[in-house]
């Protein structure tokens, strides 16, 4: 299994019965792939709409039905559409279970960067600050290091998303739970050791005394 | 209201305008007026749209053709051309997280003074504004955004000038039709009185000043 | 022509084509029976219609469609429903052309009191706060006295709705436009004169040279 | 969502409960639910509400039952029952301007800390409440109101929960679905999943907690 697939798999055990879900772009959308059998999801996404569909086939794409980065999507039965200030105030308001978003930076506080690096690239936050601040759960999926770089950090270097301390970290060699107390190893990917995600981490870890493997098979 | 052509109530619209303009990434977005205002070259705009779409759609047309002097938008990353501007500075652009745009926007639509969100709060989104404090947890004070015009996308349109939305090219659209002095809504489809009812009905014919029919449907 | 019906008359004189109109309970009803010909209005209701139309003939009542008294009305072709914040989001937000109220006294600043009367009678203000701030026109139909008393007063003694200055004010003696310099006499009523609505005011009244009698025959 | 007989439903009310109550003048008002919370005696209620309707309709029943300790609305005059207990303190009545009362619920169900409106100023209303001027303008800050429990009342609802409301039988119903812990839908009908269709759904499946069937139709 290659990084993205293991951290998306990963990530879908996290999603139970009845959950309100917004994916974003990359890791994040292949969530979607690994549902757990009978967990009935509702996939939402900023552009207003609960219930998205995976891609429709060739010839039914409908102009008015796409996905937050405008890709066309299905409907499922049931769905429903509404306007911006209702999309975010669902997730705003704390309706939204969980939301999953790729990061540039985790720090020893559980603060996400992730919307711009200064100088180099402004795509703007688009819907990610309200996500961050406002869903139930945030979880953050990225990779472990950038060209060898950690990104887990003792203090964002980057603009931070929110103040708010995200609640799970996934990359293709851990799971990080941030506390209040700081980072928290809670898994190890398969064929992975703890010294490994150490020395690929700046921020300090808390290693408790028994690190269990990712259970993705 | 009254029914116009593209070109007559494009016509209307001074150089340095104030234009929302509906859509997320060009879906809902009327595209033929659109195409009217680089037709017409109108100058000096300040824009309020949640992204700058894409080089070849939706405002990014717009910011290509160099008639966009700022832009207000919560995201810019799919269209380089916007980046490459603001870094010439030869076009001004705010950042607002997309919920806030909602809400600012709404927010003048309503007669509100302001709003306090939670977003934003000990980001850059802070800076310059107004901290509000309440039982110990902090929120910005976000201002009102009002438009000279609104151009807006919807399905159909009754005789009256009813406006229904179709799934996700909803999204500005309603709250921009209550933000603007002057509103002008492209439609596709122009049906009977009664035909949207009046439970259905996204933008009460009130609202609406102009209505132009995209021929291309 | 009693009393009520010529304000009601004299009110609607003020109605435009296409206008956005909210009457309120009592006398303020009534001028929907004067719309001139040929004027198509809009009326809007607080509890979420535009569009209101008269009362249903016998056995075509709907549990679901009542005015904002509770009263069974009908709905014309092109009407429009919506939730609460969008009813006041429209009459706060400036799109309601017209509001027509009943009063309990208007002193010379313009301003009006018709909530309630301490002690007595503390019905709560509904809507009329947010109809007398945020409406384009605030008109107030009441009688020129109460019980021999004069309505129109120096200051208000009751509780007032607004410190917004209300448009205009008509009884059946007389039409007063509240202006930056006071309370000024605009028309009178057929068979009254000018020192007669004196003695019945209160509150000083600028009197023009012509003060013409109400065009309502 | 799961769907209940209303004895069921009420029984996880326990006294002292805050519970909004859609409805106008009781028109979108429960009706099953409020003759069961009559009829299991719940005690103690925060009540918020637009109105304390009438003696025999809507929540003025639970006025008339005295099971209310507390109620939030902008009106009281047509249930004589309510100034009565107010008046002998049996009962606190906190005023609200309607709109303002709209406001504050939404404010509560999409996350924003509060809002400034110009309804209000210089009347009592603003009372112990911050006023914020910008540009010259007054505001009330006005703050959000949250409820354990919103018992609303739709038309239809498919199986998955997704609502559809009737005319002016919609009103606060809507905002109330976001602003509670547990949201318990009334209708008067069931319909297959698709039967609302995605522009149609007015509140979204995943805000409703519970639904009754009202047996009656």
């Amino acid at each position: 299994m290659n990084a993205k697939n293991l951290i998306a798999k990963r990530i879908a055990l996290e999603l139970k019965d009845g959950y309100l879900v917004n994916l974003g772009i990359g890791i994040p959308t292949l969530v979607a792939n690994y549902t757990p059998e009978g967990v009935n999801i509702f996939f939402e996404s900023e552009n207003g709409i609960i219930g998205m569909g995976p891609v429709p086939q060739d010839g039914m794409e409908n102009p008015d039905l796409v996905n937050a980065s405008a890709k066309y999507v299905t409907a499922m039965p049931g769905s429903s559409c509404f306007d911006s200030t209702i999309s975010f105030g669902l997730i705003r308001g704390g309706h939204l279970d969980v939301t999953v978003l790729g990061g540039l930076q985790v720090d020893e506080k559980g603060r996400l960067a992730n919307w711009m690096i200064p100088g180099k690239m402004i795509p703007g936050m688009g819907g990610a600050m309200d996500l961050v601040t406002g869903a139930k759960r945030v979880i953050v999926s990225m990779t472990h290091t950038a060209k060898g770089k950690p990104k887990i950090v003792k203090k964002c270097t980057l603009p931070i998303t929110s103040i708010r301390r995200i609640d799970l970290l996934v990359t293709e060699m851990a799971v990080i739970e941030p506390t209040e107390n700081g980072l928290v190893l809670k898994e190890i990917a398969p064929g992975v050791t703890i010294d490994e995600v150490l020395k690929n981490t700046e921020a300090h870890l808390i290693i408790p005394e028994n690190v269990p493997t990712m259970k993705v098979e | 209201m009254q029914v116009l052509k593209p070109t007559e109530v494009i016509e209307m619209i001074p150089n340095g305008s104030t234009l929302m303009v509906g859509g997320f990434l060009g879906v809902g977005t009327p595209d033929c007026l659109m195409d009217e205002i680089i037709d017409q070259k109108k100058k000096d705009l300040t824009v309020v749209c949640n992204d700058s779409a894409f080089p070849d759609r939706g405002i990014g047309k717009l910011i290509v053709a160099k008639l966009v002097k700022k832009l207000i938008a919560s995201h810019i990353g799919t269209n380089p051309e916007t980046q490459q501007q603001m870094i010439k500075k030869e076009l001004e652009v705010e950042l607002v997280p997309q919920g806030t745009l909602a809400e600012r926007i709404r927010a003048a639509g309503v007669g509100l003074g302001g709003i306090l969100t939670p977003t934003g709060v000990g980001t850059s989104v802070e800076n310059g504004k107004q901290v509000i404090e309440l039982d110990g947890k902090k929120y910005l004070l976000e201002l009102p955004i009002h438009s000279d015009f609104a151009l807006i996308k919807a399905k159909r349109a009754d005789y009256l000038g009813n406006l229904s939305y179709s799934l996700t090219a909803r999204n500005f659209n309603p709250i921009m039709a209550m933000a603007a002095d002057v509103v002008i809504a492209e439609v596709e489809e122009i049906v009977p009185v009664g035909a949207i009812t009046p439970d259905e009905v996204h933008t009460p014919n009130v609202l609406v000043d102009y209505v132009i029919v995209d021929g291309r449907h």
